[in-house]
């Protein structure tokens, strides 16, 4: 059995002071080979979805990856279950997404606009969801979907079907600048839900620089304004994100109240696919930050005696394999048939109004 | 027994509390203290744990009963007057209005809207945003002017599968009485509140008082003004208005929200493009001033449509 | 050398900074990076210390720039997106729109909202906004068609002593050439964009474009249809409608925002009112479909007015 | 010369570390007796207001006053020069008003809404202001007004008139919630303006206790978040007040950015003069924050020797007549007459449409 220090930085919070490092347990194995495999699945993914978006034609609408953010992103959708937690993932979730269990299908059938998506052409991309099945479909308004999160665990609270379940979503580091985020993130504070709230601070908002978006230190700094507790993770590190959500969410489902883990990473490509970031300056490039998690990520496992590298191949494989065969489906399924759309925006058709005029 | 408008939002929303369980009222100050207008008085004590005074965050409160929403409970939103709902517009039009076409998901939350000005209440404490509202496709915008529409059409819109703007007038809360509730009208369906054959007034909430009373005035003159009460701003009933301006031949909408496009513009679009031929005269519209509402009582009183202005409008109508 | 929509802005923006050391610019990623459309490209270079990144913050967006405003700045504010406005929308609405009523202080600040649909752009890159801010008092709503109004509007708005919602059409900004800036109209009149004698059809913005082609396929059925170019949603200039529709005896009015109320609603309740007998036939309206804005092009070609819909439209007009 | 210690914890922000006690120094004598005098005067004439409203007749409208929070308020604005520096004065800031040096007529016209007063009867009781003289005019929705002060210095600084000149503004525990607040307090801090915000934590909003609004243990945890210097004072020791105010307000002028004082303080009084406060328990009317300000500050005078008993009753007299000339000149003015308004929205004349349909 080996042994490895990872540093975990837990900033104390309101009440609970954490301590400020964790070791690394044979029982994080099992955790961190399946966040491992789903961040290689969509790494796989999102260069497919890049690649398409390039090559023109099929998919519409704009394509926005999360490379470099995939473990920071997956750890956190590694703690949720399907079908019983709650998730509201953001732009840069894809790992996320898979760790929580959506289907692949749904995703690629979401970016080509098919109608047996989740979103049937209406809206695209990062989008989608499914939110009764627990899965929340953001709108683009950033901070927006803190407080639907929170509301939703506030319902099953009140109606007695919360039990041990838990909720998640995510902001940028842009996102947190949002009047939205601020007024989410205060009222679950105060209803104390258990929410666990993944900042990825990927040094930019688009092309602005985080020295333009807060002036403070360190955006976990945050976290004891809001009597929450919060975290300060290297979202390059997945054993350091299995760690530290491991806790968070242990923590949110012990009834400790919102949790804030702040991921402090670079995002590796543009904004989104038509973005060649070319105003992220060289100098970021060759920080701590912009080391690629998913290269970290097989190195530690190897290096732990988890996995060879072998097997990693075989994943990759396997991985290529699940996104193709998604494409495959999903390409020949039908795009929306607007005589076919009945253009109801209310689920009481008898109020829905007809055209005048 | 007599209630008052107010009264009956309160029962409404006691019998919404009693009937379903997934009901639940969130909103600032409405907890013990019972809300800035009472309209929730007694009611935590009444239902324990769920009446809940939120913090001052109404694009929070308006993205958690969406959540909510989704988790199959059936929240109340109070704001406290209407006016602060343009911090939470964006989780109403865009957050809750798009929830069920994006996503096949219902989204059952009724957000209660104080409206309306009342004197010395100035430019944040009066308006009606009804049209604003009404704008946005997913929204069912109702504006209740009676006391047996406040109750009843409050506890239809809990049950309603679809995100609800509750337009109650200020104005109405402690002036207008019933001796009941009465029974209930479909939602989304105007009302004719007063026949007449010479001319048909639209109004609805504060509004509707306002023309009853001109219509009043006119009798003496002789004139019968029928006046029709919307009800529900959208949908609006088309079929009611035609079917009164076709007997009348005159149009005349009134509104208290600002006058460009809006509750007035739509109706007389409307009856413009599908009844064009029944209009024995050009169809009129009377608003608010184009100013924000002021506070002083003299200007308030100039500024809104008032029973003279509307039985002015309608003299040069009935004149025509 | 031709010039784009897109460039105009951008050449309008260079032309204020330089005229006047007062304009400063403000807004999600338009320093170095030039803003998601480019519409600031190199402005950080020329004016150094006048262009600023903004947080992602449009709340306190607008209400620095009123405060900026207040001080004799005037700050020209890009939302990334009009449909972002929504949460800058009460300091809009309520605080720059309010300001000189309230205390006698002119607001001199110019939002610049790049609006309406786009292929794939989705619910919430695609929205026009002009309906929603037109209906509040205090705000002047600019809706440019072309290159040269693009570039002249921007301008005069930047030298207004109110506040102007610039609504710029992102489907315009690419396409859409022009030689030169030409002459600047006035702002508040509309302009009759192609004379005819048949039928009148008021567009503006990226419709107007529609409207031509529209007008154009009529013609060869022997069809004159007029085409005005609203150019300003509010003020609207009611009288070169009302002088059109004198001319031709029917109305078409098209737009791109949702259908209740709104833009072609106000055309048609002042048409109505105000030139009723000069209608030979009942007014029509165009307008999208009543839900949010599709993602998928297919059903998005179908949600907006199109020269198509349009042209059918008027084919019934014009046979009534 | 007498020394005295008062409590002023000076909480530490992101770069600066104050000392936790500052004593008190005989130059505060004038500053502490400026501001004595403002909030007895400021007292005597919400009590008129308070009348006034109760008689009915002539006050249309509510009536909020600030009792309670009248050393606090007045602390800040006495660090504001009138026509020079820029206040956002909120709810209860009556006693900062007169401190800043607005003319007591500009209260009393506008409450009685006669058209001589800066808002001519367009808007009323504390919405009032002077904007280009510096005092901004608040509309109602809270946490609004810190983004418009911030917004008036970032334009001085632009065209070079800053110079010594600095900002303030005020919220209370409630407006904290909003997103506006959020949005232009992180703003502030990101452009680094010179903003004295104070937090007044009067224990309510309207209704509301604190533990519905946050779940922080001082709200001045805050600062530290947004990166700006933070204060915790006891609100109802205008010693102390005065004390922290100076600092914060030195440290703004000297380039340090924003500064947040937070006073703890409770609201001896409705929300409104309609408002009977029943639902503020027994228990916190005996805290330590009920105590009349007022009280505690002729007290602290007399104990340093600044003042003697009979020159308080001196002032108490002279503020009675000044606010007595004050409504008796307000009260012959004329109301608004509705045909003589023009109701024009917008500056530009040209632009104003005439009345349709
Ligand atoms: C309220 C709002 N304003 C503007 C935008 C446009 N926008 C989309 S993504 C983005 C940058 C987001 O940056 P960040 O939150 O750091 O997330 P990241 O893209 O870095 O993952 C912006 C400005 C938006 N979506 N919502
Ligand atoms: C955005 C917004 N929502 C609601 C209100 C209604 N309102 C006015 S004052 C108030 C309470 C304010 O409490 P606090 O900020 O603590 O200030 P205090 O009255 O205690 O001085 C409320 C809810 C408002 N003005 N603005
Ligand atoms: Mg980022
Ligand atoms: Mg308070």
């Amino acid at each position: 059995m080996m042994w490895m220090k990872c540093t975990i930085s837990i900033v104390p919070a309101t009440s609970t002071l954490h301590s400020p490092d964790v070791a690394v347990h044979a029982d994080m194995r099992e955790d961190f080979l399946k966040t491992l495999r789903c961040i290689i699945l969509s790494r796989i993914l999102e260069e497919k979805l890049g690649s398409l978006y390039r090559a023109g034609g099929r998919i519409v609408g704009g394509v926005y990856l999360g490379r470099g953010q995939e473990a920071f992103s997956a750890a956190a959708g590694n703690n949720l279950r399907y079908g019983k937690d709650i998730y509201g993932p953001l732009i840069r979730d894809q790992a996320g997404r898979i760790a929580y269990g959506e289907p692949l299908l749904d995703a690629m059938r979401t970016y080509l606009g098919v109608i047996t998506g989740p979103m049937r052409g209406r809206d695209g991309n990062i989008h989608r969801g499914r939110p009764r099945e627990g899965c929340m479909a953001m709108i683009s308004h950033l901070g927006s979907l803190l407080s639907v999160v929170a509301g939703a665990l506030f319902a099953r609270r009140l109606r007695g079907t919360l039990g041990d379940t838990v909720g998640a979503t995510s902001i940028g580091d842009g996102g947190t600048s949002t009047g939205a985020f601020h007024e989410g993130l205060n009222m679950a504070a105060v209803e104390k839900l258990p929410l666990v709230i993944s900042v990825a601070n990927n040094q930019f908002a688009y092309s602005t620089p985080t020295s333009r978006q807060y002036a403070c230190e360190d955006l976990v700094d945050r976290a004891r304004g809001y009597g929450i507790e919060g975290y300060s993770v290297d979202g390059t590190d997945l054993l350091a994100c299995v760690a530290t959500f491991r806790t968070a969410f242990a923590r949110a489902r012990a009834g400790h109240g919102p949790q804030m883990v702040v991921g402090k990473l670079l995002r590796l490509g543009g904004h989104g696919e038509h973005d060649d970031a070319s105003y992220i300056p060289d100098s970021a490039r060759h920080k701590h930050e912009a080391r690629d998690c998913i290269e970290v990520a097989k190195k530690q496992a190897i290096d732990l005696g988890w996995i060879t590298e072998a097997e990693i191949r075989t994943w990759e494989e396997e991985s290529r394999r699940e996104v193709d065969a998604a494409q495959a489906i999903a390409s020949k399924e039908p795009t929306p048939d607007p005589y076919r759309e009945t253009w109801h925006a209310l689920s009481t058709s008898e109020l829905v109004e007809g055209q005048h005029g | 027994m007599s209630i008052t408008y107010l009264e009956a939002i309160r029962e409404a929303q006691y019998e919404a509390l009693r009937s379903d369980p997934n009901v639940f009222l969130y909103g600032q100050d409405i907890s013990t203290f019972g809300g800035a207008f009472k309209a929730t008085k007694n009611l935590s004590r009444e239902f324990p744990g769920r009446v809940f005074d939120s913090p001052i965050s109404e694009d929070a409160m308006i993205g958690m009963a969406v959540g909510a929403a989704i988790e199959g409970a059936r929240p109340i939103i109070e704001m406290q007057f209407a006016d602060f709902s343009s911090v939470g517009f964006n989780q109403i039009v865009n957050q809750a209005a798009t929830l069920y076409w994006r996503t096949n998901t219902p989204c059952p939350i009724t957000i209660r809207m104080p409206s309306g000005g009342t004197a010395g209440s100035g430019p944040f404490h009066s308006q009606s945003m009804e049209s604003i509202y009404a704008h946005y496709p997913g929204i069912v915008i109702l504006t209740p002017a009676t006391v047996e529409d406040a109750y009843w059409m409050l506890l239809e819109s809990v049950k309603l599968n679809d995100p609800v703007i509750f337009c109650e007038h200020k104005f109405l809360y402690y002036h207008l009485k019933s001796e009941g509730f009465g029974e209930a009208l479909p939602i989304g369906k105007a009302r004719i509140a007063r026949p007449g054959r010479d001319a048909t007034v639209v109004a609805y909430s504060a509004m509707l008082h306002e023309a009853l009373k001109s219509a009043e005035e006119l009798q003496m003159d002789g004139y019968q003004v029928e006046v029709v009460d919307l009800r529900s701003v959208k949908p609006m009933d088309t079929d009611t208005i035609l079917a009164s301006v076709s007997r009348t031949g005159r149009l005349l909408a009134v509104g208290e929200s600002f006058p460009w496009g809006g509750v007035t513009a739509e109706i007389i679009a409307r009856v413009s493009s599908e009844a064009f031929h029944m209009l024995d005269a050009p169809p009129m519209r009377l608003n608010s001033k184009d100013t924000p509402i002021p506070y002083h009582p003299n200007l308030w009183k100039t500024h809104r449509p008032t029973t003279s202005s509307i039985t002015a409008a309608l003299r040069t109508l009935l004149r025509y």
